[in-house]
This record gives C-alpha cells, structure tokens and sequence, in this order.
C-alpha cells in the first residue's frame, strides 16, 4: 500500500488511542526538554573547564647572571622540547606591567615604594596539551635522587607551573570534564530507556489489535509503518514542543541575563539552532525505532 | 443440585467413517494424526486425521471443549501442532516460513468464535483492513465493503466502533470480514453463536453460497437445528478425537428427523439445488 | 444474492401484554418510559415500560440488535437512561449514588453476553473475586466456589486462566460468578450462545432451580429451543420496543408446537414441580 | 478484607503484567538514578558556590596619617554599620605573611629586595550577605556626583571590594545557584511526571480488568488498595535498585577518586545515607500516589 495509507492509519493509531500516545509525547517533550537544558551546561562547563585548563602554563625564569649565549642556549632548548606548543619571552618590564593590573595592590604600591623591578626575565612556555606541563617541567628541571629539581640549563634560575597549583586545576577540570560527560552519558542513556520504554508500554497495551491483524494476514511491515510513522509523529510533536519550551526559556529568563553569562561563556557552547536540529533528530529517530522494534514481540503470532 | 454432564456422553457412536475422497485429488486440508498439547497439559485434539476436499462442507461438532476452536486455529497456524502433520492444499504447515505465514493467511477466511474485531476500526474498516492487507485498489474496497455488510445487514452501521454494537453485530462483522476477499477456504467457529435464528439461517444460506462457488467451508457449531437442516458432512468430536465422521449427518447421530430436515432444507431453498449428496 | 433481514418481521404480533403483578407488591424490576438512545443517535430502548416481579423468570428474546443487552446493562446501571425511570425493588436507580451503585450491582448477579472475565486470575479466582468483593470469609470462599464450579462442569479448570479455556467454558465461568453469591436478581445475557445443547440444558436447569429458591431471574436469548422448552414469561423487543409480553410464551408467537414443547418439559423435569404457569 | 488480600492482589497484578510492572519499576528506576546522580552534584555546586560567596570581603586601608583616636572612630564606625557580620584589624605585619604566602612570587622577592612593608593596616569587613557589600560600600565611601568615591573617615585611605570583582563573584555565583536550583527543579518536576505516565499507561492497559470489577460490585478502594500496593513495591524496588546502584558507582569510581574532590567538596553536600533515604520515601510515595490518583479515570464505571 502507498505511503498515504500507512500515514492515515498511523493518524487514526495516535487519534483513537490518545491515552498512549500523549504518554508517549510527553515523555519525549520531558526527556527532550532536559537534553535541551543540559547540552548547552554541559557544553558551558566543558568548555570553562578547557579554557582553564589552557591557561596551564610553564614559567621558566632565567637566571639574573645568565649570559647571552646561555640565553641564546635555552630559548633554542625550550623551543626542541616535547610537548611544547608555543614560547613566550616575557622580559622583566612587561611581566612587572602584567603583575601591576593583575595585583594592583601588591605591585601598585609595594614597586612604587621599592623604586625598581623586582621580577626577573621569564619565558613563558604552553604546552601542547594540559597535561603534558608534568613531562616539560620534568625535562627542564628533572628532580634528583632527593626530590629536589635542578635546572638542566645554566640560563635556567627556576621553573615553575603558574601558580603552583596546576596539579589542582588539571585535576578539577578533568574531574569536571569526566563528571559531565558521565552525567551526559546517563541522561542520554535514560532518555532513550524512557522513550523506549514508553513506547513498550503504549504497544503492549495494544498487543491484541496486533495479534488481530496478524490473524487477517497483514505482514509485519504493513503492520509495523504506521507504528513507525506514530513514533515519528510522536517523536517530532514532543520535540517540537520541547523546543519552543526552550526558546521561550531562553528569550524570557536567559537572554535578558545574558551579561552575567560572561564569567560562563564558553566559546564550544553548541549555537541554539544546532542544538534544535540535533535534539528535533534524536527525538523522532528514537521514537521511531524505538516503535519498530518494541513491535517485534508482539508480531510473533 | 447435580453436576451437568458435557464431556462422556454413555453410548455415543465410536466409529470413525472417514470420507470419500476421488482419488488423486489433493485434499485442500488433511489433518494427518494431529495432537494438540497445551502448555498446561490440557489435551486439545489427539491423534487427529481428516481430509476435506475441495468444495467440501464440513460441519465440526462436539460438547464444549472437545476441540474444535483448537481444530481450527491449528489450520491458519494461529497454533503450532504437537504432533502429527497439518497440510493446506498438500502444503506441510511446519514448513511454511514464519514471513509466508500471512500470505497462507490471506488464503483462508476465518470467523473468529470471539469475533477479533479491531477496536480502533469501524465496522467499515474493519472490513476493508483484510482487502487493504492484500493490496486491494481503493475502488475494489469501496465496491466490495458495502455490499457484504449489506449481505450481513449491517449497512446501517458501516461508521460505527466496535464497541457500539451488539454482540451479534459484533458477530456478523466477523463474518463480513472473513468472507470479503473470497477466500479458497473459510474456516467459521460459531458463526451463529450469538445470532438469532432467523438470522442465523440468512447467515448459514450466505455460508451455503459461497460453498457453491467452490470454495470449502468448515464451520464449528453448536447450533443442532442448523446442522439438521442442512445435512452435511458432520464430523463430531469428543474430547479431542473424532468418533464421527458422517456424510450428511445430522448434529446428534441417534435422531431421527430425516423428513423433518429434508422439509428444512427445502425451505432454506437448499435441496433443489443439485448438490451431490 | 438477498440481503438478510434481521430487523423487519412483516405480521408479527404488535400487541404488549403487561404481566399480571399482585397489588401492593413491589416489584423487583420496573422500567417506566425507558428510553436509551447512544451517544451516536442508534436507539437501544425507546420508550419501554415493564413490571417484574419477585421470583418471575423472564426471557428477554428480539433479533440481534433489538435492544436485550441494552436492557440489562440500563438495568445493573452500566449505563444511564436517555429519558424515564428504571426502578430495582422499588429504588430509583437514577438516584442510587455513585458510590452505593456497588452494593447495588452485588445484589444482581450477571452473566455478561461477552463474558467480562479477568484476564489475570485463574477460573477459581475469577469466581472467587465476587465473594471477596463482598467481603466473604475466606472458609466459605472455599467451600462455595468450587461447588459452583462443579455445577457448571469446570470441576477440572479450577486453575486455568480465562485464555486457556474454550469459548464455552469461559461462559460457563461467567455463568458461575453470577451465581455463586446467590443474588436475589439474576440477569443472563445469551448465556448458552457458545454451548452445546446438552450443556444448555443443563445450564438453563440451573437457572431454573435458582429461580425456584425465590431469585428473580431475566434471561436475555436467542436460544428458540430452550424458550419453547421452558414456556415462562417471554418478552419480545424490536428495534427497542416491547412488541410482545406474555406469560409461558414461545419464542416465536405463530408456531404451534406446544405439545412439543410440554414433553421436553417432562424431559427437563420442569413441568411437574408446581410451577404456577 | 484484610491487608493480606490486598498485598495478595497486588503480587498477583505485578506478576501476571510483568510488562507493564516493569515499565514502572525501570521508570523509577531510571529517574531515581539521575536524581540519586544529580542531587550531590546541586548540592556541591551550590555549596560551592556559597563558599565563593563567603569570600566576598571588604577591604577598609587605614590611611597611613590616621592618628590613634580617628582609628578608634573608625573601628567604632564599623562595628555599628548595618550588614557587618564581623570586623577583623590585619596590621601590616599579617597583611604582608598573608600576601607572602598567596602571592610568593611578587611579595617573596619583591619585599626581600624592598627591605619594608610595603602594605597599609586594614580592617577586614565581612558582610552578613554577601550581596550586602555594595551597601557596605556605599555607606563607608559614598559615591560624590562624578561617581567617585570618598571616604567618609578621615582614617579611611580607601574602600574597596577585595579583588576588585565582588560584582562578578556574586553574579556568577548567584547565576550558578539560580541554574542549578532551577535545573533540579526541572528534575524533578520531570520525574514525578515521567513516573506518573507510566503508571497512568500501565493502568491504561488493564482498564478493562477495572471496568470488570467494578461491574462485579468492587468499591473504589477495593481495587485501588491492590494498586497502591504495587505501586508502593514498585517504587521500593525501583528506589532499592537505584540505592544500589549508586553504592556501587560510588564505592568504584567516587571514592578512589576523593582526593580530587578536595577542590569540589562542600560541607552543605548532602550525606549519603540521607540521599538514600531521601530517593526510596519520593519514589515510594510517588508510585503509590500517582497509581491511586490515575486510578481515579477508570473507576468510573
Ligand atoms: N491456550 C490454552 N491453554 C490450555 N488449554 C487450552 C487452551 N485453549 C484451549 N484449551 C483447552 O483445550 C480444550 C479444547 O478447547 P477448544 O477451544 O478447542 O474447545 P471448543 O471445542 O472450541 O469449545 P467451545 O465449543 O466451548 O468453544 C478445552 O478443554 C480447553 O480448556
Ligand atoms: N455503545 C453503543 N453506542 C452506540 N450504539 C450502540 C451501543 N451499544 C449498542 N448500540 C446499538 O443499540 C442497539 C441495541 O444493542 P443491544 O446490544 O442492546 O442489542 P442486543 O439485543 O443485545 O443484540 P444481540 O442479540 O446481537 O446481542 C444496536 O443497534 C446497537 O448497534
Ligand atoms: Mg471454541
Ligand atoms: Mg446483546
């Protein structure tokens, strides 16, 4: 039979047997519509945790009596090492100036007192890839037998990961890059195990109408369409709903706060319109092989 | 209060007279030593064996629960055989595939004794899904289905839901639905369970026709007058097997309205018709 | 090929001839003006009044579609009258509240035409269900339920779900629910439309001998033999009227069989008990 | 009839409709385990975010020329302004081990080279709410009309947010707390109605067994006792398999990785025997309610 057929009779499936169905939509609506909140957060703290992460970074300062050539020795070294993405010379007037804005009130008044530049040469080293700033330091000032690190360069005064702290925020930002992909994965998990499992239910209920028309001598596919094109009705109805749930909660409570947005801001948050596709997508494709294959056990007559 | 008696009836005929058959004909059901099992244990047919030729009329009797609604969901492979060898129109039914198992179907109309009637449907649909299941053009459909709902009598309700009717309603949509496409082979399981019996007669001359096309018809029924009336091949059941196998038959073996039935059948216009008994 | 009339029976008597009731008694079931029209506009019951009273046996008989099971689903108010008034001893159902209309429906017990088992209790559970609703103690839900099993003859089924029996056998578990707390109203509808002549009998004996014990009982059929046997009260509907109310009536007003029918009276042990007929 | 009749039925229903039963039970499940997953996350992030918040101080400096009777004024002054939780003096000998110790790289060297404290006395101010500080502010150091701020002491050298972005911090964290507040709010909403569903669909599929008893002369609550029963199992179940299965994923992946968690740890998180009981009693009570409550449709026979 023509595609119009099995269209009409998937219209007739969902209008005399409103009770599943709308079950069936409401739980893509509900699934979809916490995909659709939480891609986005998702996305936003992955990206906040990358850029964090990025701001990872070796300092290498060179000694005050380091001649020229040993300079000259070192810059070539930092630029040979592994791991390292880029080097940045960052002389002692450019570093005081950076210090001043980033603590004005240490280096604003404590410089002006001392009347001259406390900070020394530095190279700034960032590495290809966050957690590759152990093996750089490692190369660079590798430890001794007593754990205390020696500069393998004469030029090298000390090295040191920004902050000291890189452990910690390498650390929390993979913990967080782990966490959020873990929690996505379970809500992906649970919102097709929802979907499907409604789906289950909405056909059980109708099992005998299958077993009937098994009986007259329908076909598993001539029986099996119009459940499919339910589920894509089903599936685009909730996620259209969704969305226009969503962009409304967008246009009425985030884009009026969208400057405080900025300490969240990350430039890998999905854009809004891929976000409506993907989520538009999944719903009706679950939805729609979720139907055909939960028709299965109810086909073996 | 005593117990009502429905499965031994004391000195009830045990020979089983097989029907004649014209040699070489492919018997368009053979049943050959069937057994039914069920799950539980309970025995639906045993050691079963019977041939229904082409045309042929086979009336399938017995006390409630003998088997015969076994007997008949056996033939469209609704169930599955314990033992023994069904064959459709010298077709094995073990060895037809799971997928050609629809087609098999499309070639036998069925009464169901509990209706199957598709809730979400009209009367209207109802019928016309076994035409739709065959690929039937939207023009045969609307020719066909409102003319066997009005051979049925049911042209006042064509739009109504299933659940609007009443059971005999509900009965002859049944009916309707397995007789639409003209099927090779009918099987009915009570059609006139919840009829009355006028309309049961309109409903048996209606099965009767169809018959005299050629197509073979085995109807299980309880219904004695009918059976009487129409004397033809009886075959009877009792717990599962069959002690009776009679060409025109009446429903009990041992009474005798022979006139009483030929006058019957005369006025059910039946026995002038030339049919070879 | 004709088209089978169901609804129009040219000449059949017109007249109603309201039964006899003593003055002053009230009736256990009086329909005043009844009228049903379904939510599609088809007429169930139009315009019906009747009085029946304590202990009568009344046969509700009528084409298919006549409106018997409209009756007696307005009657256990599984459905409301469109217009007029249907009183049960002597109550207006129209004012029984929502919440009392439980403890009306366990005063009558019914035999639904489609049976309405549950489908996930066994036969003995099923039967049992309608004492525990009641609140029976669980002795003499032990004792009574496999008594009236033994009745209908399911004696071996006890523990078989609803789709594991035969057509007739699932009636029969229906039969027995309506029974077995022992209702002082009885309303069976077609309960012998999936039996077998003998068990019919047996089961109308049944039913007889619960209407001896005082029970009032209203028989919706389409069985012509066990109505011309049985010779009580007969009601005949048409297109949802009553077009004939008589006492010991026959199925069919114009046939003459009456010493037919007194003999298979005798046969039914019936004729020589007293009745007052 | 008695307890036992009902908790009979209602083992009878769960296992003669396993499909439905066990839609229900994977529905608790599934929405327990997100939750189970979701609270502590909340509750970290929030109280995190609240630690953040705490942080928000106000700085006053003590003007250098301040003499001992304005300082006094001003300690006075403090005290009696609204919004302060407590006030701290820091002279500039803990001023400058504080700064040594945050910032070794500027006030190590810096200092040492510098020969003196370079940092004023200040008083340490924090704010009884942290979106009291602008108020805090305010009172000490007004803005004049060309939105420059005096200080309204003769000891006050100046005011000022420490860090400089209190702004910043508060909106932030405030934007976390509204998200994650409004984003469990969502979760839940979500599950209570994804549970319902599926109970009001697996009670879809035996509305005829109700119609029947109800025909048979049951009372309302003779068949919904049965039904709240199971729905009280189911939940149990649900909730119990949930429980468990956040043990595990706790024992295995959480706990080996405490450590990391230093940085995400928030004494508000909620304790795990809590959560535990918290989920099983919302699980069991939403069952059993959502099945009494969607009953009510089919009961009306
Ligand atoms: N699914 C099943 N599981 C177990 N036993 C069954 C099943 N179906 C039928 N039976 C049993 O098999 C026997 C034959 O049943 P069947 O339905 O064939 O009887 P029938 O002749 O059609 O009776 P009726 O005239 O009452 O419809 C009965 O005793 C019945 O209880
Ligand atoms: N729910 C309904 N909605 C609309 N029409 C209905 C409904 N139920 C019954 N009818 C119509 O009302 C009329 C009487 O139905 P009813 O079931 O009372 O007949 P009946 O006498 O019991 O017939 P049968 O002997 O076939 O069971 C029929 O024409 C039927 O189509
Ligand atoms: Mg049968
Ligand atoms: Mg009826």
């Amino acid at each position: 039979m023509s595609f119009g057929f099995f269209f009409k009779e998937a219209i007739r499936g969902l209008s005399r047997n409103s009770a599943p169905a709308l079950a069936a939509l409401l739980t893509v609506l509900l699934t979809a519509l916490v995909l659709g909140v939480f891609i986005p957060i998702v996305q936003a703290t992955t990206g906040t945790a990358n850029e964090v992460r990025e701001r990872v970074l070796v300092n290498v300062y060179v000694a005050e009596d380091a001649t020229k050539a040993e300079r000259e020795q070192l810059a070539a070294a930092l630029e040979r090492t592994a791991n390292v993405k880029s080097v940045e010379y960052v002389p002692k007037e450019q570093g005081l100036k950076e210090a001043r804005r980033k603590n004005p009130e240490a280096f604003g008044r404590g410089v002006d007192l001392l009347g001259a530049n406390p900070l020394p040469d530095m190279y700034r080293v960032v590495p290809d890839d966050p957690d590759g700033v152990a093996a750089i330091v490692d190369r660079l000032a590798p430890a001794n037998a007593d754990g205390v690190r020696e500069p393998s360069l004469a030029a090298i005064d000390e090295v040191r990961n920004k902050e000291e702290d890189t452990e910690k925020i390498l650390s929390a930002t993979g913990l967080v890059k782990i966490l959020t992909g873990g929690l996505m994965a379970l809500l992906v998990f649970a919102s097709i195990a929802l979907i499907a499992n409604t789906l289950r239910l909405s056909i059980f209920a109708r099992r005998r109408e299958v077993e009937v028309m098994k009986l007259v001598g329908a076909t598993n596919w001539f029986i099996r369409w119009p459940f499919v094109i339910e589920g894509v009705i089903v599936g685009l109805m909730g996620g259209v709903l969704a969305v226009m749930l969503l962009t409304i909660a967008k246009e009425t409570f985030i884009d009026p706060l969208e400057d405080r947005f900025a300490l969240l801001a990350a430039p890998e948050t999905i854009d809004f319109p891929l976000l409506i596709v993907v989520l538009l997508i999944a719903c009706v494709a679950v939805s729609a092989a979720g139907s055909a294959i939960t028709l299965r056990r109810f086909l073996r007559v | 209060m005593s117990k009502i008696r429905t499965r031994r009836r004391p000195g009830a005929a045990e020979t089983v007279a097989p029907a004649p058959l014209p040699a070489g004909e492919v018997p368009v059901v053979e049943l050959r030593d069937v057994s039914k099992v069920y799950a539980g244990g309970s025995v639906g047919l045993e050691r079963v064996s019977m041939r229904i030729g082409r045309g042929e009329f086979v009336f399938l009797v017995g006390a409630t629960g003998c088997g015969k609604s076994t007997c008949i969901r056996l033939l469209m492979k609704e169930l599955e055989v314990s033992s023994g060898e069904i064959l459709i129109a010298g077709k094995k039914l073990s060895e037809v595939d799971r997928k050609r198992v629809p087609y098999l179907r499309r070639n036998i109309g069925t009464v169901f004794q509990d209706y199957k009637l598709l809730p979400n449907r009209t009367v209207y649909d109802n019928v016309a899904y076994s035409l739709q299941v065959i690929g039937e053009s939207r023009e045969e459909i609307r020719r066909k289905v409102p003319d066997i709902l009005r051979l049925v009598g049911l042209s006042t309700k064509l739009h109504n839901y299933p659940d609007e009717l009443s059971g005999g309603e509900q009965q002859r949509v049944s009916i309707a639905r397995a007789f639409v496409n003209h099927p090779p082979l009918l099987l009915a399981d009570e059609p006139t369970g919840n009829l009355d019996p006028e309309t049961s007669i309109g409903i048996m001359q209606l099965i009767y026709r169809i018959n005299r096309t050629g197509t073979t018809v085995v109807v299980a029924t309880h219904d004695k007058e009918m059976v009487d009336k129409m004397r033809r091949r009886v075959v009877e059941l009792r717990d599962g097997r069959i002690v009776r196998d009679e060409q025109s038959g009446l429903y009990r073996p041992d009474e005798s309205t022979t006139e009483f039935a030929i006058r019957l059948r005369g006025e059910l216009g039946v026995g002038d018709e030339g049919n070879p008994n």
